[in-house]
């Protein structure tokens, strides 16, 4: 039973664990800081599912073609992180807003 | 072909790249009309291997309503932004944001790779997020940042079901994923996840929360192009992956709820910009019901295409929406550009500020009638003719429950357009000074509001683009080597 | 294409495109704004008179044109569209002429008169529509040009006016409009000229047609005025009186009449109407207008109200005689669509002229007000005469067809109606007539001398008399060949020709 | 599989989640930032058994060890500028130990029932994602034709094909990304241009020597990385990030990096990856091939080229993020920026 786990199904199903899971953290978090974080975690989720999917026949190497489109795709998150980041502490030194709720 | 992605141009050579990017789109969309659809591979590589670039009648569409609307508000932001008022922040930037942003624009409508898809759209979110911010004002900020995190979040969805679609059948383009897709609930799921990502960048409702503020803090030329073409972007990908890859496997049901949203979207967005005092939040929440029409086109095509290709109303329903989508990208530029003009020679954003405009900006408040004349679908006008053949589609298919839906944003939006244009008619006691206005923001937001009306003098143009490679004859298997 | 295709068409731009050109010429080029307006006018009418001289020949004048997979637009003439068409080119030359003095000196004239002339345009546009897209086309469009004439003087009461105007008429066109989609569907593109399109569908979608009548006529009947969508028209009097007179007499409200008729006759046919039953529900909605009007019409002291609701009472005249069945009906509700239209565009004119020259809007100032402004108030009497049906005015003969239509058709409860309301008409029109002629003069204008050798600028007089002149000549010369009583009756026999 | 390797992987995969789960629940800023590191770091350690050694490098590079200092100095801005706020001195927390819940507002009321209702379509699309993914099929993939093709593309390391050959197109794009979240920052920050102070209190001058003397060496370090991409993992992405992380230690070291540039080199430097790629897709075209299709021939020279070109542009782009940022949120930089613009409204 156990033995027919394969290394990639673990990491797959993590995968979709962790995207709801930060799916879930991005609604409920208030501050902006954990909102990019989540969004961080929410990358890197998809990215797993990628990556464990390239895992799935070759042992010794994974398929080549998810890891490039990870590594792109990390590259348009972090920009994307960056952006956001510098956003919110505009914002923050602006304002002083830290969450979309409170109206300064 | 339209790979122009210039960057760090001042206004002029801004201008110039405009033009151009607006002409090869025309020039394309004339090949694919004489020649039909036009496949080129990138790097030499075939799919699945290679990324694929494919022009078909749909991204013709899209891409000239691009070309027309970005060329004309390129015009409009030239001037604008030449203002002494729109030089705080970061405004310098706005040419070499915006040509990217058309340049992925473009880049989207031609890509036929899901992954290329992904970097596309994330190029269109960064870029619209940057143009939303670009003023840096504090209200504007707070907007692009909720703008962004929302555009992640919905690119991370699409990615994910990107992924599942791979790990399936592993390819990503999509001619090849659409002729080896078979049911099962990890494809549906994907197809979830990625219409639930996108729907959350068209902002269909309820994840439009984000549009209002975002298209309404940004400046006026930048809210033009956000609710003009950037939203239409993510509806254009929506199609395609409704009528070209999951064409077999989506249901009866699906549509419904699309077309649900839709309509709720249709009442709740007009209702809600007939509640607003500030014209360009009034515009914004605009976008948002105007938007829940095209999704009416959903339930509509797909009943259809269970009953079979030759469903007489396949065709109306097919334009309705297409149709929609056109005249919405002309007269919501139209009405950003005008309501822009208005609040720079006015100096306030109110609904009631807009007094004794028409003698005073006659030009302007014409071509904020003509586009609210479309958007409310009064003939003759583009958005007649969307209204038309939806209502039309809804009656044949005998899915008469979306006429009242129709209809009833129909009078919304005549509740808004008229109460703006009322308030132009009234003299003022005390003349307020206007202050002078650039010639040419006048006159291409008049433009871009007789286009609207113009398009529904003549819809056969469009129809015959759209027919080359219709997604509705089963003939994508001609594949035409990389002929630029 | 030959001239005579496009010749429909010309006959469409030759008010549009003075229209549009003077939205671009400057405020003050009075010259060349005026000269534009009475050229197109003129030019019109000849065309119109061209046209028509071409059809009795036999001559045929159609121009089509593909919007897109079903959508056509279509500018066919026949003598219906004719006889609208003659009637809005005489009677907007006419108005010209009228507004051109009217207005001088007022602001906005520019803005005025280019929409002005693009009322005219959706007018003939209506009237020579080929099929029902075209007709709900211009009618919408005649919404939408009207709406900034209706506010002209921006005033809260004008504003006020203009939207309760929208809601009234937009909602009536959302209702044309589904029935338009829907007729569409069942019967497809229909062609005025193809009547008997639905006929086939009678047997099996009987219910869907009956329910689509009354859509049909709910979204005509806002224009048309018929109770109780009628509310719109008698706040709308805000507007100059050109427009009063020009739309709310003939443009705007008699578009809601002819489409009552083109729905009748052109799309259901008569038959189908009759088979459907749907002819009597017209008839008594037509009726309870006719008596509900001339009431309220009795109570209103402003005398452009008083003329308003005797518009809604007059208006349901046609909408009577198309539900009278029968051919002799039917020719007293076509030639009332034109008399009516000179008759109240005469009293309005005068009302106007009042207004204009003595400061006079209400009944009770009218005492005496004849020996100042003879010639005006001739012309009035007359047109109230003829109002109230007294021969041999115009009125005259519409209400005898009409009268002798119901009388055949076998309902002379209409017959009672009639009178009942020519009753009603003489109790609202005389005591004006009385108090002009016969009372003294009391008003403060008695104080203000008269600046001319005229009563008025001969502008305002001359437009006013020439219709006058005109509703007692139809009356006079009603049984000749070129009166529009015998269009009517070519008319009229065509549609009952197959019974 | 070995069950010990079934029990490694399952015990990765749980550290994984109970980080994300701290991450998002953390009570303060700085856990969250801390968390999501560590959660960065043990990712990486899953490139790697899932066997894809240049995702590892470029998690662990980019996507912690950037983002992860771009994160603690944003901290570092959160923390500094409450402490600025008059109205917060009361409840002033300590250091790097910011609230969540900004100071003076109490935890929202009233969010239970959006909790309980996102929880729970959360909790459905997981077991709806989880169902897709156990039922994907065990094999499939691209490996084959990749390996295939390799040949011809001028490259022996599969990845590097796939990035810069056969889907060139979408690292083209991709460095264009970098490029416009740069000009996004600037967007943000509210003007283009970087104005580096010197840091206010310089590291000891042996720190200063070491990050001195490392700096040529990481270069180097990229360089190799860069060569080295032809053959095994390594390449434009890794290198560029080692360039890039050479500048930000320089930087914090107080040293100005971009200031001593001309502003024209500075924009070339971001401009030259994206540049190069659309001259030599150009050229290709011109010659009658397809865009951004090497001539087999000289294909392994071009990439380099084009990879070299990119890097440089990677690098220089990541630390002109860090650096932007960071002089922006200078207290110093600030007080300038303001003279500044107080100047230019004068006249």
């Amino acid at each position: 039973m156990i033995a027919g786990i394969e290394t990639h199904q673990i990491y797959a199903v993590t995968a979709g664990l962790l995207f709801c899971m930060s799916l879930g953290g991005l609604f409920l978090c208030g501050h902006f800081f954990k909102k990019i974080i989540a969004t961080k975690i929410l990358g890197t989720a998809v990215f797993l599912l990628f990556i464990s999917l390239g895992k799935r026949n070759a042992m010794e190497f994974a398929d080549p073609v998810p890891q490039a489109m990870v590594i792109t795709g990390i590259v348009v998150a972090v920009s994307a992180g960056a952006f956001a980041l510098a956003l919110a502490r505009r914002i923050w030194r602006e304002t002083g807003q830290s969450t979309f709720e409170d109206k300064p | 072909m339209c790979f122009l992605l210039p960057a760090r141009l001042r206004a002029p050579t801004g201008l110039a790249v405009a033009a151009v990017t607006a002409a090869a789109a025309v020039a394309l969309a004339w090949q694919v009309a004489v020649d039909g659809m036009i496949r080129h591979n990138l790097g030499g590589w075939d799919a699945p291997l290679g990324i694929g670039l494919y022009a078909d009648g749909l991204s013709c569409v899209f891409l000239v309503l691009t070309g027309v609307v970005g060329l004309l508000v390129s015009v409009y932001a030239r001037s604008f932004f030449s203002l002494p008022e729109e030089q705080e922040g970061a405004t310098k930037l706005f040419w070499p944001l915006w040509l990217i942003l058309w340049g992925a624009l473009n880049g989207m409508f031609l890509s036929a790779d899901l992954f290329n898809l992904y970097v596309t759209i994330e190029v269109v979110g960064l870029a619209a997020v940057a143009l939303t911010v670009l003023s840096g004002r504090p209200p504007a900020l707070v907007a692009g940042l909720r703008y962004l995190l929302a555009a992640i979040a919905g690119s991370m969805a699409y990615l994910m079901g990107v992924a599942l679609i791979y790990g399936s059948v592993s390819a990503l383009d999509l001619q090849v994923v659409a002729q080896s897709i078979e049911g099962g609930s990890s494809l549906r799921v994907a197809f979830g996840l990625m219409i639930a990502g996108l729907l959350v960048k068209t902002a269909v409702f309820p994840l439009h929360f984000w549009l209002p503020s975002a298209h309404s803090s940004a400046q006026a030329p930048v809210s033009a192009i956000l609710s003009a073409l950037v939203v239409k972007a993510s509806f254009y990908l929506i199609l395609r992956l409704w009528v070209d890859v999951f064409d077999g496997s989506v249901t009866v049901a699906a549509g419904q709820a699309l077309g649900a949203l839709g309509a709720a979207a249709v009442l709740w967005g007009s209702y809600q910009a007939l509640r607003q005092r500030r014209l360009k939040l009034m515009v914004a929440h605009s976008t948002v019901g105007q938007i829940g029409y095209m999704f009416l086109l959903f339930p509509l095509i797909t009943l259809a295409h269970q009953g079979g290709a030759d469903a007489p109303w396949l065709i109306h329903a097919w334009t309705g929406g297409i149709y929609q989508a056109l005249a919405h990208g002309l007269a919501k530029a139209a009405m950003f550009l005008a309501v822009g003009v208005f609040v720079l020679a006015v100096g306030s954003d109110d609904r009631e500020a807009t007094v004794d405009l028409v003698g005073r900006l006659p030009m302007t408040t014409f071509a904020l009638a003509l586009a609210g004349v479309s958007l409310i679908g009064l003939p003759p006008s583009g958005g007649f003719v969307a209204k038309w053949m939806l209502l039309k589609a809804t009656f044949t298919s005998g899915q008469w429950w979306w006429a009242p839906v129709i209809l009833i944003g129909s009078f919304l939006t005549a509740g808004y357009v008229f109460m703006v244009l009322r308030q132009a008619f009234a003299p003022t006691k005390t003349p307020i000074q206007l202050k002078p206005v650039p010639r040419a923001m006048e006159v291409t937001a008049l433009l871009l509001g007789a286009a609207a009306i113009l398009i529904g003098f003549r819809a056969e143009e469009v129809l015959f683009l759209l027919d080359v490679e219709a997604p509705f004859q089963e003939a994508v298997e001609a594949e035409e080597g990389g002929g630029l | 294409m030959t001239l005579n295709e496009w010749l429909p068409l010309i006959i469409v731009a030759s008010s549009l495109v003075p229209g549009l050109v003077i939205f671009f010429l400057a405020e003050h080029q009075v010259t060349a704004r005026t000269v534009l307006n009475l050229f197109g006018a003129t030019l019109k009418l000849l065309l119109v008179l061209v046209v028509y001289y071409g059809i009795l020949r036999g001559n045929e004048y159609e121009f089509r044109y593909d919007i897109g997979v079903d959508l056509e637009f279509s500018l066919r003439v026949d003598l219906l569209s004719l006889l609208f068409a003659i009637l809005s080119s005489i009677l907007w030359l006419v108005t010209t002429l009228y507004a051109i003095s009217y207005l001088e000196g007022s602001p906005n004239r520019r803005r005025f008169f280019g929409f002005f002339s693009i009322c005219v345009t959706a007018s003939t546009g209506i009237a020579l529509s080929g099929n029902i897209v075209t007709f709900f086309i211009f009618y919408e469009f005649l919404t939408l040009a009207t709406y900034p004439l209706v506010v002209h003087r921006g005033t809260e009461a004008a504003l006020q006016a203009g939207r309760t105007y929208l809601w009234y008429t937009i909602g009536g066109g959302t209702v044309l409009f589904v029935g338009v989609v829907w007729l569409f569907v069942l019967g497809g593109s229909m062609e005025f000229d193809r009547t008997g399109a639905l006929a086939g569908l009678a047997g099996e979608h009987s219910g869907q047609l009956k329910i689509l009548f009354w859509v049909l006529i709910g979204g005509l009947g806002v224009k048309a005025a018929l109770v109780p969508l009628h509310g719109w028209l008698p706040i709308a009097m805000v507007a100059p009186a050109p427009v009063s007179a020009l739309l709310h007499a003939v443009a705007v409200v008699k578009a809601g009449a002819f489409g009552i008729l083109r729905v009748v006759y052109d799309v259901y046919g008569i038959e189908l109407a009759e088979e459907l039953g749907l002819l009597t529900g017209l008839a008594v909605i037509a009726s309870v207008t006719i008596i509900y009007g001339s009431m309220r019409a009795l109570a209103q002291d402003d005398l452009k109200r008083r003329l308003a609701y005797s518009t809604v009472s007059q208006l349901s005249y046609i909408a009577l005689g198309t539900a009278t069945l029968g051919v002799t009906g039917s020719i007293g509700a076509l030639v009332h669509l034109v008399h009516q239209g000179v008759m109240k565009i005469t009293l309005f004119f005068c009302a106007g002229n009042l207004a204009e020259t003595l400061g006079l809007h209400k009944v009770s100032e009218l005492n005496g007000v004849g020996r100042r402004m003879p010639l005006t108030m001739a012309a009035f009497t007359v047109a109230a005469f003829g109002m109230i049906g007294l021969p041999p005015i115009a009125g005259f003969v519409s209400k005898w067809y009409l009268g002798l239509g119901a009388l055949e058709a076998g309902r002379p409860w209409i017959v009672a109606v009639l009178l009942t309301s020519s009753m009603l008409n003489a109790a609202y029109f005389l005591p004006i007539v009385h108090a002009a002629w016969f009372r003294e003069p009391d008003g403060e204008w008695t104080v203000k001398r008269r600046a001319r050798y005229l009563e008025t600028s001969w502008m305002l007089l001359a437009p006013a008399i020439a219709t006058a002149v005109l509703s007692l000549a139809i009356g006079l010369f009603a049984a000749t060949q070129w009166s529009p009583l015998e269009m009517a009756r070519q008319i009229a026999e065509a549609w009952y020709a197959d019974r | 599989m070995r069950p010990v390797e079934i029990g490694l992987d399952g015990l990765l995969c749980l550290l994984l989640l109970v980080l994300a789960w701290k991450a998002l629940r953390a009570p303060h800023l700085y856990q969250s930032a801390i968390y999501f590191i560590a959660l960065g770091l043990v990712m990486a350690l899953a490139w790697v058994r899932l066997a894809a050694p240049d995702v590892a490098l470029a998690e662990a590079a980019i996507g912690t060890g950037l983002l992860g200092v771009l994160l603690i100095d944003s901290l570092r801005v959160f923390a500094r500028d409450s402490k600025t706020d008059p109205d917060a001195e009361s409840e002033e927390p300590p250091p790097g130990e910011i609230n969540v819940y900004p100071a003076g507002s109490a935890r929202p009321s009233g969010r239970t029932l959006p909790m309980i209702l996102v929880t729970a379509s959360c909790g459905l699309l997981a077991i709806l994602l989880v169902e897709a993914i156990i039922e994907l099929p065990d094999g499939g993939g691209l490996t084959a034709a990749a390996q295939e093709n390799l040949e011809r593309s001028g490259v022996d390391h599969p990845v590097t094909a796939v990035l810069l050959n056969y889907r060139g197109y979408d690292t083209w794009l991709e460095v264009g990304v970098l490029l416009l979240a740069m000009l996004g920052i600037f967007c943000a920050g509210g003007r283009v241009g970087f104005a580096e102070t010197r840091q206010s209190n310089p590291p000891g001058h042996l720190l200063s020597w070491l990050i001195r003397a490392l700096a040529p060496l990481m270069i180097l370090a990229a360089a190799y990385l860069l060569w080295l991409g032809k053959l095994a993992p390594g390449g434009a992405f890794q290198s560029g990030v080692i360039l890039g992380s050479a500048g930000i230690l320089l930087r914090l070291a107080g040293f100005q990096v971009i200031s001593r540039l001309p502003p024209l080199a500075v924009k070339l430097g971001l401009l030259l990856g994206f540049g190069v790629f659309l001259i030599f897709g150009g050229a290709a075209l011109l010659t009658g091939r397809a865009f951004l299709e090497y001539p087999e021939a000289r294909a392994g020279e071009l990439i380099l080229l084009v990879e070299t070109a990119a890097a440089v542009s990677i690098g220089f782009t990541i630390f002109a993020f860090f650096a932007y940022l960071n002089s922006r949120d200078q207290p110093e930089a600030q007080e300038n920026h303001a003279r500044e613009e107080g100047g230019n409204q004068k006249p």
